[in-house]
């Protein structure tokens, strides 16, 4: 197969790897298009609602309803705003959350993966710059629940950012490396998913992902019943439709991560890797959705304490654990 | 750590139950004979009394009556301001001839609150639209006055 | 076995770290179980790594790895075992668990029990660390930490005035000690290129080790002398000795642990470890005997006429360990390290039996006690097993090694030093005795502080009892019944090979020596037929040259404080009329230009900035106009 | 004009634009947002010159974590802290001139330097990855420095939070 | 790049770019007056010391990993400094109301 | 170490920030002006009157029989007790006998209202702590109880079913047997709720310990119904005060015991069972036939006095208060509101409370703002 | 040869999805949104909202030290993740003193982090 991975720059690879991040854009579209929809159906469903099922043949097509109906709305900046940064922040929060998919591989033949030495950390440096994103939209919308969102939306994500990393180290202590290619096939290697040796840093993970997505029982930044919105009260049609997007792409750029981390990638046997792949993806978002549909919040003061109290002992403990059997093995 | 479990199971058995929400627009409800829905009114059974108009707590019934061939107090109009109404039933309850009545008709959405002004003739088409609904009920009401 | 010796310090740091993360409220009981039952552990390790390197002499070994390079030299981490030091961790574990033991009893329901618990952890740790240490570099990281343990438990009750000084003074008096054996060591290090003892050891007998300012065997001489000084120190020699009394302040049975059993010998071990050092030099040697001749007998002496119970102790500590050194000093090498096992067992054992009583009558002075053996059965005879044993009676432990070091000074021909040791042993027979009469018998002087006195409880009686039968039979480890066991054991590293014959005379000379101090203080304290103060008064100089201590802390005053003085005066003078007057003479002229300088001092730090960048640029400028090429 | 060349000096000249804003912005918190630019440029910069982990953790640490740290702190003092415009008073002057002169200087220097043509064959990693053989690297040779990157971390934590933390005793 | 080919990117490009970036942070840092500011130019001036030692790992006829520790190295201290560093503007804001750097002359005479 | 200390030179800045009147967790149209520092409260006014209808003075000049359906939409997720508190005062002053099967079938409905409040407390504060399934399931099974009311008086919220002397509609053929099949799935229903709510972590942390006062506190603002007896008062007017004929009923009156947000749920979830066991007794022993409307007078007029009576509503005492000319309208009307003096305990509450926590305290105090408005 | 082009290749893909990220949403936000969007503002419209009152004073107010606290943590804690990287990494390499140097340094941390616990930073009231 041609790999244009391992070749000098020519012009059909450019254009091969302009085409695959088109197409990933594409795909993360769609994804996130769906899993919108999945995510509605599911919550009706688990609520005993229907769901949509009104636009196009099983209210298919209701996001994209949702979508053109953003993209017709007025777009209005609040005179009192900070026009520049107003405009700006939800740029800022979303070009990361593409930009990291960059590096998840997707199926066997990594086609489309940049395949970084550093791919672990690059998911975790470039998902910080989002909270740039978050924290500017609060400040610059100049309204009381934005500001207090987007700083509570800050403060929480550069708390649970800590776990979050931590609980990775004990994944790349099993893999010796940082590429999240070597990591699957690592796992692959031993025949066994990461889930079961790195079990309390699966656990850690979970929780510390759920929180960096601001996702319920975490959601407290959007906290609707608190904050109505949080971050983004003052935005309307597309702009809010960018903070939308930027959640979903993190929600299945980290349910790739998730799955390529801790439950074996694109490996599995009988089915093709790509739909493994998918499989995986869907059951993290999935298990998102559960959750959504059984929580209550947290408070902001009990989430805060929890990261640091709980979560972040927990994954030094688990490095410490999964160092003691590594160096003992 | 078990509650949070236990609750995560209730809400995945929910996920196969039937669903409890109607396709509204297109499955209609179905409201048991006794529902307050929007007035009928059968003009030839009215006395014009003014009961209703007087018992109505909000005022929103309007009449005149006139004197007919037979010194008979007939109907001439008949308003109801939807905007005020509070489907009380208070008017049915009062109406002697049972001339004012309450129909299973609930939507009742305008673009205008002109539009909520319903007069004898709209509130007698509801009444002939419920009579077509439920043809059971008169049969059965004519049954019991049998 | 041998090879998992590490767990011996790990264990009680296990324990240290434990203990911290409960925090300081945690219970007494969880505080005091995983302490010893940890440092128990450790103890059995010991006893297994010992009886290892008994057995089969070829497991001495020293496990290093290497940690860091520094320039060309490279600094290697581990422990090592070796025949003095398996011993020296027995000693160690086994004074410790029982000390933390009795501690339960006497530091019950102190407010920081825990962190008592946690410093005494961290010291056991340190000090079989240090005893453990492979290279001079280790050594020296824990000598030090010892010495910080120490410090924070002499200062254990700081608020207490005393107890803060003390601390103090012990730190700063230790630590001028500490400053000639780090002298010492970098001076090995520079010459030898390394801190293992073995790569020193062998340079220092080959005569290689070389300075560019000095060599060969001044050298060794001076290295040697300087590790002494940092012996002296940690052991309280004569003249750093002063700080051991004070640290009394600190709680008994840290006194008993760490200023009696365990960390003094520190100096002595040091001296055993670095032996073939001084072997290298007969000067040094030569100093060590006599330093340790004179405190044997300064320490003596001063016991005498102490009334605080715990300050006679201390002063036989100090009077023991130059038993020690002493030992050394004339090539007994394996006496000084026996006298140093049997040592620790028996003043342990006084110390923490004058812990009972301390903690039965809330006093130290010995003239407010009395009777006690009424109160303090089990105290009174476990004392009396360390006074035998302290005062050389066969067959208690004193006696074996006590002897064996007297006749090898004899043999080696120090007659001075061997009158030396004869003098100190009839004081030490004295001035213990004289406690113990005081202490239990007779009649209670203070009957209030009498009443109320009880015993301590399990926790505190075991640790006595087990003592006082190891300071019974504990110096039959050497004795020519058993063919000189512990001898041989440590002369089987091959290090030293100096041994002495018994000579039965000099054994009962001794023993008469001891009898007849016994006799003397039972006559003057126990069936008094003569008044003690009589005496006082009639060796009223003697006397008080002995109650003063040889008037050391006036003489360090006065030397100091005194010296200071004179100096301050001359210093002064010059000062004021010499200096003042160049220094007024800048200073006005300073003081005009400044006046019309002081417009620059704008106080901010950006204009300053300003002005350093333009230095900076014209310094640049400069350099590279010098260079040349780049304009 | 290789790529990587073309790709250094698009990305110079973003870095140098992100700073030359820096200083023309007026609010404190567009100033931040413009170092956080010059951040993610240097970031870029490392990557291209092969220092895979170093860019990374530019990015993490600069961009991620003190760029926060700052915005946090700038919501905390004055929000709409502005810079008075520029004017011509001696510092701003002096200041100017002197970092202009010292950049001309400097540039003298490394254009009059003959550069050692860089070996190219050698691999820094030593046929590892990169964040590997930095690992080993600061396991092996680096050893005490790291274990003092502890230290100052926690000795930062401690004064910081001192800082930070209102007292009780100014009450 | 074949082996021995040149780096595509000259030292002395890096170099200037680093040389410039240092001098529009120290015009920063001595003509901006807000704290905060200043410390982000020290920042900058950091930054461009840390391009120097990453290109001289890569670009030096003998490259090695030096230079990336080093920078590591320099980016930790460099949080340390900032978080101190803010941490004593908000003592100093505390304090004195003010996060401007002129309004702090006490050593003024 | 916060720096809300007023001595602290730059102590944050306080922030005015206005939850409601459009907010999405204010029950409705209530505005709570709230002083904020970082995210603690120094300061809470709670703004009433955005649904205000001057009911009692529009009373003033209807009849008694056309204020019925006023007190329909006081608190209008308990109608039928609202309807009945008001007759019940009428009938007091003008001294009625209620039929048998009329009193029987008032007391089921009561009941059955009081069940469908109380879950939709349930499932609100759940939606206010950021739950939104049990939102739904509660309102699944709300929705089969507002079915039988419904089918019983034709209306699914303002009922207008009580009268003056009985009620209007007689049951329907079958209708009490829906009943009983409704208790009976409900009773199933606890364990659900339980095992989703009750036992949930999260909601206890969010719970437990929070908006805690004192039964003297309690006592001192006049509170009742259950923000009383969460405090551990067993204060319940069917057993303190009967009317009608609560007496006949074994029936139990759970208490709390730390007055938090914790123990007003449970009250609720205890409350339903309590209420379900009332119903079940009722549906044993109600007449089989007989009048439902008792013999009234054509023209209520009330005897010229001041008359006083209350019962226990779903939210506390709900009492009217009728000053009579001997007229056939009131000549003052007042109303005893549970949820307007329950809201009075509020700005003591949420002092010193985070902005997070206001949620949750709001929500347990139980307001309707139709009641407290009026 | 090959790794430096898939080094080179690998972040020029970054590139492309870094510049597609920005143009996706200036492309929807500023060439096709004026197209399909109506621009109708109105004094109304323009307020900000609070609950639909006039919003009293501004919303820029200080804001509470102990948000920086966190952050602060943060930016200690989050260098200290970064070196665990290498760490875990090149571990199988380095064997058991780097695993040592690890726990003294994850013991630095704790003791930072037990600090903080002590002082109360972690506590949000």
């Amino acid at each position: 197969m041609w790999d244009w991975r391992s070749q000098p720059l020519t012009v059909p690879s450019v254009i091969a790897m302009l085409i695959g991040a088109v197409v990933i854009l594409l795909l993360a579209l769609g994804v996130v298009t769906y899993t919108i929809y999945v995510q509605r159906r599911i919550l009706g469903w688990m609520q005993l609602r229907i769901g949509p099922n009104r636009v196009g043949p099983l209210g298919l097509f209701q996001t994209i309803a949702d979508v053109l109906k953003l993209l017709i709305k007025e777009d209005v900046v609040p005179a009192k705003a900070d026009r520049a940064l107003f405009m700006l922040a939800p740029i800022i929060a979303f070009v990361p959350s593409f930009t990291v998919m960059a590096v998840i591989p997707f199926s066997a033949h990594n086609v489309f993966t940049a395949n970084l030495g550093i791919g672990v950390l690059f998911y975790l440096a470039l998902s910080a710059i989002t909270i740039h994103g978050v924290m500017l939209a609060g400040w610059a919308s100049n309204n009381k629940y934005a500001l207090i969102g987007g700083m509570r939306s800050a403060a929480q994500m550069l708390s649970y950012e800590i776990p979050l990393g931590l609980s990775l180290v004990g994944v790349v202590l099993m893999a010796g490396s940082l590429n999240l290619n070597d990591i699957v096939l690592a796992q692959q290697h031993a025949g066994l998913w990461n889930v079961i040796p790195q079990i309390l840093g699966f656990i850690v993970f979970l929780i510390a992902s759920t929180a960096e997505l601001n996702r319920t029982p975490f959601d407290l930044p959007e906290a609707e019943s608190e904050l109505v919105a949080g971050y983004h009260v003052e935005y309307t049609g597309f702009r809010f439709a960018f903070f939308m997007l930027t959640e979903y792409m993190y929600l299945f750029a980290m349910a790739g991560l998730c799955a390529t981390l801790f439950l074996g990638g694109w490996s599995g046997p009988l089915l093709p890797g790509w739909l493994w792949f998918a499989i995986k993806v869907f059951l993290y978002i999935f298990f998102q959705f559960w959750l959504q549909a059984t929580l209550p919040r947290f408070r902001v003061d009990q989430l805060m304490t929890f990261s640091w109290k709980v979560l972040l002992p927990l994954a030094l403990v688990n490095l410490v654990l999964t160092g003691v059997v590594k160096a003992i093995w | 750590m078990i509650g949070f479990l236990k609750g995560l199971s209730v809400t995945l058995r929910q996920l196969p139950k039937k669903k409890v929400t109607l396709q509204y627009p297109d499955v209609k409800p179905e409201w048991p004979e006794r529902f307050r829905g929007v007035h009928r009114f059968i003009p030839e059974l009215c006395i014009a009394c003014n009961q209703c108009a007087r018992i109505c707590p909000t005022s929103c019934i309007s009449l005149s009556g006139e004197r007919d061939e037979n010194k008979k107090m007939k109907i001439h109009t008949f308003d109801i301001n939807f905007d005020i109404c509070i489907l009380c039933d208070l008017c049915t309850e009062v109406c002697p001839t049972e001339a004012v009545l309450m129909s299973d008709t609930f939507e009742m959405a305008k673009y205008s609150r002109d539009d909520l002004y319903l007069d004898m003739h709209w509130l007698h088409d509801n009444q002939l639209k419920y009579e077509q609904a439920h043809p059971d009920r008169f049969e059965r009401a004519r049954g019991e006055a049998d | 076995m041998v090879a998992y010796a590490w767990l011996v310090p790990l264990l009680p740091l296990v324990a240290y770290i434990f203990l911290l993360c409960l925090g300081r409220r945690a219970p007494e009981g969880i505080v005091t179980g995983v302490s010893v039952v940890l440092t128990f552990l450790s103890f059995l390790v010991s006893v297994a790594v010992f009886r290892a390197v008994g057995s089969n002499p070829d497991q001495v070994a020293a496990y290093t790895f290497h940690w860091l390079t520094v320039g060309s030299r490279s600094i290697s981490v581990g422990f090592e075992v070796t025949h003095l030091n398996a011993l020296m961790l027995v000693v160690v574990t086994l004074v410790s668990t029982l000390v933390l033991l009795f501690s339960k009893g006497y530091m019950h329901h102190d407010d920081r029990f825990a962190v008592f618990y946690q410093y005494l952890n961290l010291f056991v740790f340190s000090m079989l660390a240090l005893v453990i240490s492979p290279n001079f570099l280790q050594l020296y990281i824990f000598w030090e930490m010892v010495g910080l343990c120490s410090y924070l438990l002499v200062g254990f009750w700081y608020f207490k005035p005393e107890a803060a000084l003390a601390a103090k003074k012990s730190f700063i008096v230790t630590r001028i000690g500490d400053v000639g054996l780090f002298a010492g060591i970098i001076l090995l290090f520079l010459a030898s290129g390394s801190f293992d003892y073995n790569t020193i050891f062998v340079a220092a007998a080959a005569h290689k080790l070389t300075l560019g300012w000095i060599s060969g065997q001044a050298l060794v001489t001076l290295t040697a002398i300087l590790i002494f000084v940092g012996a002296i120190g940690k052991s309280a020699q004569f003249p750093l000795h002063v700080w051991l009394p004070d640290a009394m302040e600190g709680p008994t049975p840290v006194s008993a642990l760490i200023h009696a059993a365990t960390m003094v010998a520190a100096g002595v071990y040091l001296v055993a470890r670095a032996y073939p050092l001084f072997q290298a030099s007969p000067a040094a040697l030569t100093t060590v005997a006599w330093i340790g001749g004179i405190t044997a007998l300064l320490g003596a002496l001063i016991a005498l006429t102490q009334r605080d119970i715990k300050r006679v102790i201390a002063y036989s500590t100090i009077s023991q360990l130059g038993y020690m050194m002493m030992a050394l000093g004339v090539g007994a090498y394996a006496y000084g390290v026996f006298h140093l096992m049997t040592h620790a067992f028996f003043k342990a054992l006084l110390f923490l039996a004058a812990g009972s009583v301390i903690h039965a009558v809330h006093t130290q002075d010995l003239f407010e006690m009395g009777g006690l053996h009424k109160k303090l059965p089990l105290t009174t005879w476990t004392f009396l097993a360390g006074a035998l044993a302290l005062a050389g009676i066969v067959p208690f432990a004193g006696f074996w090694s006590k002897d064996d070091i007297m006749s090898a000074t004899l043999q080696s021909g120090h007659t001075v030093l061997y009158v030396f040791a004869l003098v100190a042993a009839f004081c030490t027979a004295f001035y213990i005795f004289r406690v113990f009469f005081l202490t239990f018998t007779g009649e209670p002087r203070n009957p209030a502080k009498y009443e109320n006195a009880h015993e301590g409880g399990w926790v505190m009686n075991l640790p006595l009892v087990v003592l006082a039968v190891l300071a019974t039979v504990g110096g039959f480890f050497n004795t020519p019944l058993n063919g000189n066991g512990l001898e041989k054991y440590l002369l089987a590293d091959g290090a030293v090979g100096v041994t002495y014959s018994e000579n039965v005379p000099l054994m009962a000379l001794s023993v008469v020596i001891a009898l007849l101090g016994i006799l003397l203080a039972a006559i003057l304290y126990w069936r008094p037929l003569v008044k003690p103060e009589r005496l006082a008064r009639g060796f009223g100089f003697l006397y008080q040259l002995s109650y003063r201590k040889f008037f050391f802390d006036e003489i360090y005053g006065a030397v100091v404080v005194g010296g200071g003085k004179v100096m301050a005066a001359i210093v002064d003078g010059v000062d004021r009329y010499i200096v003042d007057a160049i220094v007024k003479l800048v200073g006005r002229v300073v003081y005009y230009l400044g006046l019309g300088l002081k417009y620059t001092q704008t106080g901010q730090v950006q204009t300053y900035g300003v002005v350093a960048g333009f230095g900076l640029f014209i310094i640049l400028a400069i350099a590279m106009y010098r260079v040349g090429g780049v304009f | 004009m290789s790529g990587p060349l073309i790709a250094f000096y698009v990305i110079s000249l973003c870095i140098l634009g992100c700073a030359v804003l820096m200083l023309s912005f007026r609010k404190v918190i567009y100033m931040a947002l413009a170092i956080g630019g010059v951040f993610v440029g240097c970031a870029a910069i490392y990557l291209l010159l092969g220092a895979e982990f170093v860019g990374v953790a530019q990015i993490l640490i600069y961009a991620g974590a003190i760029t926060i740290l700052m915005m946090f702190a700038i919501m905390l003092t004055n929000h709409e802290a502005t810079e008075p415009p520029f004017q011509w008073n001696a510092r701003n002057v002096a200041s100017a001139v002197g970092c202009i002169l010292l950049g001309i200087l400097i540039l003298l220097v490394i254009r009059s330097t003959p550069w050692p043509q860089p070996d190219t064959s050698v691999d820094v990693n030593g046929g590892n990855s990169n964040p590997v053989a930095i690992g080993m690297a600061l396991f092996k040779q680096y050893a005490i420095p790291f274990e003092l990157v502890s230290l100052l971390l926690i000795v930062a934590l401690v004064g910081a939070v001192i800082l930070a933390q209102h007292r009780k005793e100014d009450e | 790049m074949a082996g021995g080919a040149p780096f595509p990117i000259p030292t002395g490009s890096v170099l200037a770019l680093a040389a410039i970036l240092f001098c529009i942070g120290l015009y920063g840092a001595l003509t901006k007056r807000n704290l905060i500011i200043v410390l982000v130019s020290i920042e900058l001036m950091l930054n461009a010391a840390n391009i120097n030692l990453v290109a001289f790992s890569k670009l030096s006829d003998k490259p090695s990993l030096n230079g990336q520790i080093f920078s590591l190295f320099t980016i930790t201290v460099a949080a340390a400094e900032i978080a101190v560093g803010l941490a004593l503007l908000l003592a100093i804001f505390r304090l004195r109301k003010t996060s401007e750097v002129k309004d702090l002359d006490v050593h003024k005479w | 170490m916060s720096l809300i200390d007023e001595k602290d030179q730059v102590r944050t800045e306080e922030m005015l920030l206005n939850l409601g009147p459009q907010h999405p967790s204010t029950h409705g149209v209530l505005r709570l002006l709230v002083k904020i520092n970082g995210e603690t409260i120094t300061d809470v006014e709670p703004v009433i009157g955005y649904l205000h209808r001057g009911t009692e003075k529009l009373a003033e000049d209807l009849q008694y029989t056309q204020i019925i359906p006023y007190t329909d939409r006081l608190d209008y997720l308990a109608a039928m007790l609202n309807n009945y508190a008001l007759c019940h005062t009428i009938e007091q002053a003008m001294d009625l006998e209620v039929p048998e099967r009329a009193e029987y079938l008032r007391v089921i409905v009561m009941e059955m209202q009081r069940v469908a409040s109380h879950l939709m407390f349930i499932g609100a504060y759940l939606l206010d702590l950021g739950a939104m399934s049990p939102f739904l399931y509660v309102f699944a099974d709300r929705e089969q109880i507002v079915q039988l009311f419904n089918e019983i008086c034709g209306a699914r919220l303002t009922y207008n079913y009580m009268r003056v002397g009985g009620v209007k509609w007689d049951a329907p053929p079958g209708w009490l047997e829906k009943v009983a099949d409704f208790v009976q799935y409900l009773k199933q229903k606890f364990h659900m709720y339980d095992e989703l709510i009750t036992g949930n972590e999260i909601f206890l942390a969010r719970t437990r310990g929070i908006g805690r006062f004192d039964t003297e506190t309690a006592l001192a603002y006049g509170l009742s119904g259950i923000n009383l007896r969460s405090t551990g008062y067993p204060w319940d007017l069917r057993r303190k005060k009967p009317y009608s004929i609560y007496d006949r009923f074994d029936f139990d009156i759970p208490v709390g015991q730390n007055g938090d947000c914790f123990d007003r749920y449970y009250l609720h979830l205890l409350e339903i069972k309590e209420s379900l066991r009332i119903v079940e007794q009722a549906l044993k022993s109600i007449p089989s036939s007989g009048p439902v409307l008792g013999k009234v007078p054509k023209m209520i007029r009330v005897p010229a006095g001041e008359y006083y009576s209350g019962i226990e509503g779903a939210r506390g005492e709900l009492g009217f208060y009728i000053v009579s000319e001997g007229k056939d309208k009131p000549y003052r009307l007042k109303i005893r509101k549970p949820s307007f003096i329950n809201l009075q305990l509020l700005p003591e509450l949420l002092r010193g409370q985070s902005i997070a926590n206001v949620i949750a305290i709001l929500g347990a105090v139980d307001i309707v703002l139709g009641e407290v408005d009026a | 040869m090959a790794h430096m082009f898939q080094y080179w290749n690998g972040y020029l893909f970054v590139t492309f999805f870094l510049v597609l990220g920005i143009l996706l949403p200036v492309g929807a936000l500023w060439v096709l949104g004026p197209l399909l969007r109506p621009h109708r503002p109105t004094s109304a419209k323009l307020t900000t909202y609070e609950s639909g009152v006039e919003p009293i004073g501004d919303a820029h107010v200080r804001y509470n030290a102990r948000y920086y606290l966190f952050a602060l943590l943060f930016v200690v804690f989050d260098v200290e993740t970064l070196f665990l990287y290498p760490w875990a990494a090149s571990f199988h390499k380095l064997g058991l003193f780097a695993f040592v140097e690890m726990l003294l340094f994850l013991f630095m941390l704790v003791i930072g982090l037990m600090y903080a616990w002590r002082k109360k930073v972690l506590e949000w009231t």
